[in-house]
């Protein structure tokens, strides 16, 4: 055991994410790492490169607040809703500071995360050509396919300062389990120079151990533990609580204007202290209406002679 | 449209499915004509059975009771990729005639009018996809002779182009609009209707589209929903949360 | 629900693999499926062209059945014994005939597979550089790295006629599970023209849906569905019935010769007409002594709203 | 040769554990001064806690109770490419001064004299951790002037070489034989004797190595196996699979 690594969010945050960082908040719809976000916001981490294949909300709020200089995608809308107004009022108007982008298809950033995870020297993959995309982006290249002597599009490895990845349980170590939509969380974590893991439940290793083969990463690859239970809202955790879609919704509205914007953020974010306080301050009504049915797994026999 | 979209769905066909029209497009064609359908959505859920109409591709309805649920790396590099995709279905903000499409900027790359979503799947299914069906209103802001910014090819500059990139998809197949269906020359690539739904004539189609609108030989009208299509449609979506 | 894919191993045997088929019988030491190879030489299918990473003693039983005219391997031993002799006569002396061979690293040859399954046009590698192994192989190249200007080794896909892949569980469509060391049986399903799925226990659709994460390949992929329990016998299934370590230690003395080899091949393989005859052969005290203890995985709730 | 192994692995480093001798010697630094030895096998299982001495890297003990099990192409990609790995142990038939290794033949590749079985994941091992660690029995034949096929590199034809293939690994770090321990100078890239094992003498050592071998200025004696290694070591191995 080594419980060292067990911290709270904040203590995790200013210890693992400094100014000017490339940062990757995992989760592609699931289990984005909302708590790790607003902790960035409330610590005023500035300069931020944040890379995520879906901005979505937490991007769009962390750039509203001023945290971010660059944003690596390759979705920037409100998945369901429409735009990500922060996200177009920084690029579009500098507001409140100037955005500069670097963009991919989905396969392409997806892609460049997994040749960071596996450290390859660069991914060739059957996309991208006949697009607009490579010209605007110099780090897209094309090699000459050795076998076929096609023109090949190619993406770099990338590979994060720190990652945030949640999970739905882990033991004090970093061993962890997911399920439901798996995202980019393993590749995340295996790209990634410092990989914070937050977590709804806290576990018993023996409870890891039962089922390796749902362990997202070993306990090597994490310097930091959080347990914070409802870190995703208004995302959703599989089995916790569902998605918030009513939020996703409203969050066009807030958005309108920077200064209803900043409103929100003030209030739900710097007017808390912690991801507790969050929660607290949700309506009970919300909070229970996002608990989900039962649907358990049926279990495997793992056993040996 | 959705109805018109369902039909063109033939059983034991994988399809990629995002929120919205095609998701119901998808699982009215599941109900009717299509029971073996797959039903594979871009967040890595395969074979879903979802309990209500979810409002994103990550709705966690989507992965209770699914076949299959992969990472996004591996969603892209062995279905899409892996060539195991018959149908993929693709919006945007403008089309143009050979079926490219835009849905990254009005305006220049550098200085945006307006800054759109961007590629997500779009440019990868549109690479990698036996048939796209694309779902769109028919009007002449979409409907361009250029689209600003090629986000996802379609046939390039006629069948030529295309060729030349070698990809593995079929391209572009039908755009269903409002108004009509387009299919695609097979020889040159360009955009033809060949269904105009009731009511509607050339003329309206022409009205709304840019360019010099080719019509084929064996022109048809669309065959108006049949009550069952209807019904099961609604009871899809009782909520009408896609229907007006 | 399509039953008309659940078939004996001797029918999709029959029907999916032709005479000069690169076959890949798929499992990294884990539910090598014995039985279909058993079958492949029942049938006396010829001019084969054998893919696996480790060719392990269902291979080597192959060859010595005259079932292969090439090896396609990264290593050719009897895990934990030493020599597979029966490869080294072929290879070697050409008895019972002349056996080529294409050799790659684990790591290279497990990327082919990877390649063949999501249809990259080529796999660049950190490995193979150094070696003598690719002047002695055609296929493996060298490209730029166009982003450091080094060179990259690379492999390209390889995409067999026909996988089998037995799995701990599935349906009678073939969605199916698998748990314990799961090796390269993913990317052979994918990679493979044509799928023959074979399981230890056939269950209901729901079992296999109220767990998609740990799904190996939905049904859509396969094209066979065999009910075969003790597939896998002398290697495992985990959860099932552990290795026969015996018998590996065993074979290196049964194969001493070419001649006491197809003493075993004739008893054991084709003096039954089925792996439930080769299961009723074995003495009852071998097979309770492999039987495993429990150990079963903690559930998790995939429950929505 | 298992307890001198076993001694050179720290705690926390992770390392990737064959069958038999490094086995051995890796649960025993786990047993004594390595507790958070990370064990990664090249089936996929990392952390595993094998409740008896598995007889190949397949066993199904290794699984029960691990921390981690993943896909082939995942455990070489993520953490042998993806530079996870501190420990790798190799063997092999042959090896020569600048620690290459030949697994694959003796005679020549077209008409072999002894067919062995290959790399396997020698050579990608070999490429990739930061330390290699080699355990061989010290024989004329195993110890030659030139390999017959190199199968995984080591320095090559000393450091210049290793270094033009800019491998990210480090390369071999020690040879463990049953009469001594070589490491390899920083600067020549050559196996050098730096401990001799009780009642071993140089000369015995030169006597079982064709080349002319180097000595460490400070060459030690390897300190005697303490009552503590003996007793853990005998408890690992109860059957004597391994130690006679």
């Amino acid at each position: 055991m080594d419980s060292s690594k067990t911290m709270t969010m904040k203590e995790a945050v200013s210890r693992f994410v400094q100014d000017g960082d490339t940062v990757y908040l995992a989760g592609f719809t699931h289990m984005i790492p909302f708590a790790a976000g607003h902790e960035v916001i409330r610590q005023k981490k500035k300069d931020l490169v944040l890379a995520r294949a879906t901005p979505d909300i937490i991007y769009d709020q962390m750039i509203a607040a001023g945290c971010a200089k660059r944003l690596i995608f390759s979705y920037a809308g409100n998945p369901g809703v429409g735009s990500l107004r922060c996200f177009r009022r920084a690029h579009e108007k500098g507001i409140p500071k100037p955005l500069e982008i670097e963009e991919y298809t989905h396969f392409g950033l997806s892609g460049r995360l997994f040749a960071g995870a596996t450290n390859m020297p660069f991914l060739p993959m059957r996309t991208n050509l006949g697009s607009d995309l490579p010209a605007q982006n110099p780090l897209m290249k094309v090699v000459k396919d050795p076998y076929s002597g096609d023109e090949v599009s190619v993406v770099p490895p990338l590979k994060p300062d720190v990652a945030v990845v949640h999970v739905q349980r882990a033991d004090v170590n970093g061993n962890c389990h997911i399920w439901g939509i798996i995202g980019e969380q393993k590749d995340a974590a295996f790209a990634a120079k410092k990989v914070i893991i937050s977590a709804e439940e806290i576990v018993d290793e023996s409870v890891i151990r039962s089922d390796p083969n749902r362990t997202l990463v070993p306990d090597f690859l994490s310097h930091a533990v959080v347990h914070e239970p409802w870190c995703a809202h208004p995302s959703y955790v599989q089995g916790y609580y569902d998605r918030d879609n009513e939020f996703y919704v409203k969050w066009d509205e807030i958005t309108k204007e920077h200064e209803s914007t900043m409103k929100y953020i003030d209030e739900w974010v710097h007017g808390v202290e912690s991801r507790s306080e969050y929660v607290s301050k949700l309506p009970p009504s919300k909070v229970d209406g996002l608990r989900p049915k039962e649907a358990y797994s049926s279990p495997v026999n793992y056993g040996s002679v | 449209m959705v109805i018109v979209a369902a039909r063109e769905l033939k059983d034991r066909e994988s399809v990629l499915v995002g929120v919205g029209i095609p998701n119901l497009a998808a699982n009215l064609a599941k109900k009717l004509q299509a029971p073996n359908l797959l039903l594979v959505y871009e967040s890595g859920a395969v074979g879903s059975n979802p309990s209500r109409m979810p409002l994103s591709i990550g709705d966690p309805c989507l992965v209770s009771g699914a076949k299959s649920v992969c990472s996004m790396y591996e969603q892209f590099a062995y279905y899409l990729q892996g060539g195991r995709i018959d149908v993929g279905f693709l919006g945007g903000a403008q089309i143009d005639k050979y079926g490219n499409i835009n849905s990254t900027i009005i305006g220049t790359y550098k200085t945006p009018k307006v800054r759109l979503p961007g590629s997500g799947g779009a440019c990868d299914i549109a690479s990698n996809v036996k048939k796209i069906i694309v779902i769109t209103p028919h009007e002449k802001r979409r409907f361009v002779e250029k689209v600003d910014f090629l986000t996802s090819p379609g046939f390039i500059d006629g069948k030529e182009g295309w060729r030349k990139l070698k990809l593995q998809g079929g391209g572009p197949y039908a755009v269903i609009t409002n108004l009509c269906t387009f299919k695609f020359d097979e020889v040159t690539g360009e955009m033809t209707v060949t269904a105009l739904h009731e009511g509607v004539t050339i003329e309206q189609v022409q009205e709304n589209t840019p360019w010099n609108v080719k019509v084929a030989e064996e022109l048809v009208t669309t065959p108006p929903p049949t009550e069952m299509e209807v019904t099961t449609l609604r009871a899809l979506d009782p909520d009408k949360i896609y229907l007006r």
